[in-house]
């Protein structure tokens, strides 16, 4: 049941996209990149709204578009898409907005317009059940429509930006009740976002396009340890671990890590590379964490240097040249890595 | 001054555009009030009140209403067709659908005759067939108002679908909506006042429709004297009563209008 | 100047008139829409004599009607304001029978009430200055028109060629022409909106009026009745009171 | 299968609309044709190229043309009085405006005449004082024609006008324009399928208008016969000749339609 | 010339706002809260597309709005706004979309696209200057309304989330372009924005509403020291200075810091609280920053604790209650702070 695309697409202003993209069931495949990438025109050739110019895309056995012969139509593929600008019905409300794909695949109109309502209160919306597309803030349009995607359970999900317009806030929750959404969740999904943290939590796969071109590809750990080029490296860097919290100490697979929110279960935790410092010895001082790491490579970026260092847990740090020489880093050298609790973000997986 | 009227300030008119409304205003309206003074209102009571009006006035509005549906449940999916389904040769097509408009009503009469008369193409197998013959009936008089209102139907609900964006049917369509389905659901609703306006101009000319029903269905009262027909031989026989006839007609439309337009259209806020 | 209006309407109640044995049913009558009010009166009268019968007009013009005939109407008879309305449906086969001339009609001077330009016989038809309406020559009072003033040697200076008479009626009425020519009982029905003049030359073009049953009439005895009904005295006093000439 | 028929393909026709689409165009096209078949073609030479055809058909383009000028400067702006401004009794005027639809038009050609006929309201003082007199000239038929046309375009341009966005309005004040610059550069744009479909509907209603005009402007050929004046002359006399100048005027129709539609309209990517 | 709001805005849906808002000429406002707290009402009303119910709006003498009888309409109002959805002009290509405002206001055609041009590069569209938006991807499109709001040089900005489209590093472009312009810029801008570092970079004065109601408001400094609520201490949470760059070597009004990515001339260097490290005694180590503090407040917030510090510079710390124990934090203490390098933002002020 894997979504294969491979594919050339060409648009009258002469862009030209090609992408060549497996998606397994279960997979969260992230697409990262620049404005203009042709990050949106991908989306849009898998939900069958832009026929391909060449290639093909399949799910499974099951040809969706190949010229010259085959093509699906979207209603006829099992999409969920959230657009970049919604495009939520203005004359439906909330509700009926997100109970459209129900309804239209069939469900009874009071199940439909409950699931609907549920969906809304997952997203924050619980007073806006019956409100207006054009009566709502951007951020809560933005959610009526994430809403509105997920609602019929689609078994290939396409994300473009979907949490582009909230508040700090909302971002956490709508990203953490996302992240256990699409855990629990045996389709395809492709999710497009400009935020790096989005990417790195919500992805098992990282795509980072440019110029219609893929540039990298790959799990987010090995992205960022392993970045082609600064912009990757900019945009992927994140340390990050999957554990279990107990209050304040989340204990990883290697490791354990001390954070300032308390929380308890299954967590993801995040920091960037630069929270990372690096001493010959083990300094007093705030930072909580703080273990003995070798260094495992070094590499040279726009002005910063990516260090990977093994340890328990792994991490990689950012730091600058002038650091390099002062502390004479060489694979090989062992050093302690210390992060503060403040500087690490965590969330329920 | 209240906050509406604060709003109408805000929507204070440009004197470019409001002096030739005015004017526009005024041509059309003017000589409306021209037959209302001139009128002979003196025998306006009896004329009003005759059965043979009464009865002409219900087939009127009988017959252009159901003509409207006719128009509505054909023009519509035709007018789609045109906006939306990659035809070829569309361009011709949406100029023949024109044409009925540019043909002088009684032509129109004449041709719907030789179609669907008892000895036209069709008609003489419907009436061979089904025994069914339509000149000379309330349902002729339907079919020939349709046969003339329905080009403004296609026309101006084509060119609402043409305004309309096209990616809200995609959105609807990734939620797995057939193409019927957010035709319905999101496609109609998105033209309404399109669709309001071609109803409107459709059924005021199915109402006003006067030489193809005549010419097609004939002038029997109480089947198929219409007020148009009714207004022509009143033209004959009575000019005032002609203009009296008018008036009625007039009349019933306004209230017609204004009654169902405010239900049905909301300024969109 | 004949325009008075007799003001007397259909004292005619004498019914019963020929002995029409055994006339039953529906009958359709196809006539020309100038005959509206006489024949519904003389309808109104037809059943009176003959309760059995129920008669329902179809008034529009002679040629739609004849188009109508030809294209299987069901009608029984046909009353046309032109021979050659009639010729069409004759020449098709729908009509059979021999049409009869019923009535005729003579044209007339028609002036706005008050006659403002002074305007005294078919010469003033020639002057530019007057405002001018005639029927076009396709229509019968244009062709007769036609024959007038080719007779009084008259050149006429028309602003308007009307497609019926009813049209440049109007125009009189609302004093839109000057003058113009149309049907005497055109003029009558007008009522003291509009003056007739009479002129010498309109016997040279005298509107026959033809009336036939149909070939596929549903009720070839009503229809027969009813002609015999608008040939007969009682029937020619209905339609000479309106101004119609008789044969 | 090329690209553009893939995407064809995706345009697949709902049975349910394809169905009443194709029945609306059959009840449409199917007596033009009977029309066609039924036509004299072999006096068909004859009667096209005859110099008073060819007078009528020109008479009836330019008039028809001028008419919609007048409505376009008329009825735009009245389209936008009407969907725009916050007028009291706007229903009342909107079903006002649609009234001449329903009138027969001979009777709108005797208002006409009540108004500006010689001794008409306002027709009186133009006569005295400018010596201006419209009837039997061709400016009459262009106001005929435009009366029973104007109703149309202002019903559909307000129904496009309605369905349009106000936003792009607003942002467009915010930028400073007026109310007179967002009309032209904002307001007509984004209208642009509605009023061209309301332009083709007034043009063809003109060029297919007839009672208005003969009794507003008479029948005087070269001035004022216009084709559906001709044909109706002919229909008394040569209906053959009537059906064959009726499928002229329908030809030309067609051919400006399809030549100037095609130009004006591009399909929205 | 300054500006006054003292409003209260009903809608239909029963939403209220209550603002009461001056900004001088040349200040930037951010104005900053949670989804539907009615930012974009407040700008709405401001630019005259929504009467205010109670109160009034005037640009010093001049009166904009107040009921129940000063209404001056929008085009009349010299407003700049981006609207959060953009509404270019789908029939207008972006040059004109751009010039629209210009030839409005009566500059000749010529001149008028020749301004829009510039304006296209400056905010990196030079490739796009004939495409229609429909055609452009969102941040492009994004980008077209801020060039389209600015080229009218209004007295009065109002931008709703200008920047939320772009990705990462066009963002920092187009922000660093914004600022300079608006550094420059002698009308009042107000801000709206998800991002603290926007509304920190770019601002003179933040607003923090939510609900309708204003929580907290003052100088981006002010309020980060002492933020009212836990949503404004999460919010900005940012260390942010003016200094003078020369290669990696930032020097400030007090003090100096060493950045990663070289740079020259006047810039805004950035960091946020949780990336201060503070030890009794200065470490060897990666961290390039290390200077003498001492504590002068410490609050408490939701997990964390905010440590005013003073030195040179002065700094905000945020650390976890355990190191508060630890180090035995109080008023009056001295300790060493660090910051690593690669923690810090800089961009072109
Ligand atoms: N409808 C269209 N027709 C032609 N070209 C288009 C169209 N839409 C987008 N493009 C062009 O294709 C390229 C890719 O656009 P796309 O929308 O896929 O970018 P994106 O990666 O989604 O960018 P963003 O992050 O800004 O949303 C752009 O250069 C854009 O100008
Ligand atoms: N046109 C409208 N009519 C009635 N209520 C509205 C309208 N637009 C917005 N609202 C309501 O007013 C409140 C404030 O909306 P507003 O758009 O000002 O929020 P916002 O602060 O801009 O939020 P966001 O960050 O999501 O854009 C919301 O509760 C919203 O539902
Ligand atoms: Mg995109
Ligand atoms: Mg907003």
């Amino acid at each position: 049941m894997t979504l294969r695309a491979e594919l050339t697409v060409t648009r009258r202003s002469g862009f030209r996209l090609e992408l060549d993209l497996p998606i397994a069931p279960g997979q969260v495949v992230a697409l990262l990149g620049p404005n203009g990438a042709g990050k949106t025109t991908a989306l849009r050739t898998l939900a069958g709204l832009l026929p391909v110019t060449e290639g093909s895309i399949s799910l499974d056995d099951q040809v969706w578009d190949r010229p010259p012969s085959v093509f699906v139509a979207p209603e006829d593929r099992p999409v969920g898409v959230v657009f970049q600008d919604y495009l939520l019905f203005n004359h439906l409300s909330a509700v009926e907005n997100v109970a459209f794909g129900l309804r239209a695949r069939g469900t009874p109109r009071h199940e439909a317009r409950e699931r609907a309502r549920t969906w809304l209160d997952t997203v924050g919306l619980r007073e806006h059940h019956d409100t207006r597309p054009r009566r709502l803030s951007g951020g809560q349009a933005q959610r009526v429509a994430l809403a509105r995607a997920l609602a019929t359970d689609p078994g290939l999900l396409l994300l473009d930006e979907p949490l582009a317009a909230l508040d700090a806030s909302t971002r956490m929750s709508v990203r953490a009740e996302l992240g256990r959404h699409l855990a629990a969740y045996p389709g395809h999904t492709l999710l497009v976002t400009h935020d790096p943290l989005d990417a790195m939590v919500l992805a098992d796969t990282l795509v980072i396009i440019e110029g219609g071109r893929i540039v990298q590809q790959g799990p987010p750990a090995l992205v960022a340890r392993q970045p082609r080029t600064d912009y990757v490296a900019h945009l992927v860097g994140l340390n990050l671990y999957r554990g279990s919290a107990e209050g304040t100490v989340v204990t990883l697979d290697s490791g354990t890590l001390t954070v300032a929110e308390p929380v308890t279960g299954p967590v993801h935790v995040a920091f960037p590379p630069a929270a990372v410092s690096l001493h010959p010895e083990p300094p007093h001082g705030s930072p909580r964490n703080s273990w003995p790491v070798t260094v495992a490579g070094i590499e040279q970026h726009a002005h910063t240097v990516r260090v990977r260092l093994d340890g328990a847990p792994p991490v990689l740090a950012d730091v600058t040249p002038a650091t390099v020489a002062d502390l004479h880093l060489a694979p090989g050298l062992r050093l302690c890595a210390t992060v503060k609790a403040t500087e690490i973000t965590t969330y329920p997986s | 001054m209240t906050g509406r009227a604060r709003a109408a300030r805000r929507g204070r008119l440009p004197v470019v555009l409001a002096v030739p409304a005015l004017i526009g205003l005024a041509f059309l309206i003017v000589p409306l009030a021209g037959l209302l003074v001139r009128a002979p209102w003196t025998s306006l009571g009896e004329q009003l009140f005759s059965e043979a009006v009464g009865q002409a006035l219900l087939l009127s509005v009988v017959c252009a209403s159901l003509a409207t549906l006719v128009c509505l449940v054909l023009g519509v999916p035709l007018a789609w067709l045109l906006a939306r389904a990659n035809l070829p040769g569309r361009g011709v097509l949406r100029a023949l659908v024109t044409v009925p408009l540019v043909l002088p009503p009684v032509v129109g009469g004449v041709a719907l005759l030789l179609v669907l008369g008892r000895r036209g193409i069709i008609g003489e197998h419907l009436d061979a067939w089904f025994g069914i013959s339509l000149p000379f009936t309330t349902a002729g008089v339907v079919i020939a108002e349709a046969f003339v209102a329905m080009p403004f139907l296609v026309i101006s609900v084509e060119g609402a679908l043409r305004g309309a964006d096209p990616r809200f049917e995609e959105a609807a369509a990734t939620l797995g909506a057939s193409r019927w389905y957010t035709f319905r659901r999101v496609t109609l609703p998105s033209i309404a006042p399109g669709l309001v306006a071609g109803t409107v101009l459709c059924w005021a000319r199915a109402l006003g429709e006067f030489g193809a029903t005549i010419t097609f269905a004939g002038n029997f009262p109480g089947k198929t004297t219409t007020m148009p027909l009714a207004v022509y031989l009143a033209l004959e026989t009575d000019p005032g009563a002609a203009i009296v006839l008018s008036i009625v007609l007039l009349l019933l439309s306004v209230v017609v209008l204004v009654s169902l337009r405010d239900r049905w259209i909301s300024t969109p806020s | 100047s004949s325009s008075d209006p007799g003001a007397s309407d259909g004292e005619s109640t004498g019914t019963s008139g020929p002995a029409a044995p055994e006339v039953t049913g529906d009958l359709t009558v196809f006539a020309a829409a100038s005959l509206t009010e006489t024949f519904t009166e003389l309808g109104e009268n037809f059943e009176a004599a003959n309760p059995e019968v129920s008669v329902t007009f179809n008034f529009a013009g002679s040629s739609a009607l004849a188009k109508q005939i030809n294209e299987g109407a069901p009608a029984d008879v046909f009353a046309s304001a032109a021979p050659r309305n009639m010729t069409e449906t004759t020449d098709t086969g729908a009509v059979t029978a021999d049409p009869v001339t019923f009535v005729t009609n003579t044209l007339e001077i028609a002036v706005p009430a008050g006659n403002p330009a002074g305007v005294t016989g078919l010469a003033d038809f020639g002057k530019e200055d007057l405002k001018i309406g005639l029927c076009a020559e396709q229509v019968p009072c244009g062709a007769a028109s036609k024959k007038v003033f080719e007779a009084a040697g008259v050149t006429p200076a028309p602003d308007t060629l009307e497609q019926d008479v009813k049209a440049v009626l109007t125009k009189v009425s609302l004093g839109e022409v000057d003058a113009a020519l149309v049907y005497r009982t055109d003029v009558k029905a007008a009522g003291d909106k509009v003056e007739g003049i009479e002129f010498p030359e309109s016997a040279d073009a005298v509107n026959d009026y033809p009336i036939a049953p149909c070939a596929q009439a549903p009720n070839p005895q009503a229809a027969q009745a009813f002609i015999d009904y608008v040939l007969s005295q009682e029937g020619q006093a209905v339609l000479t009171e309106a101004g119609f000439g008789t044969p």
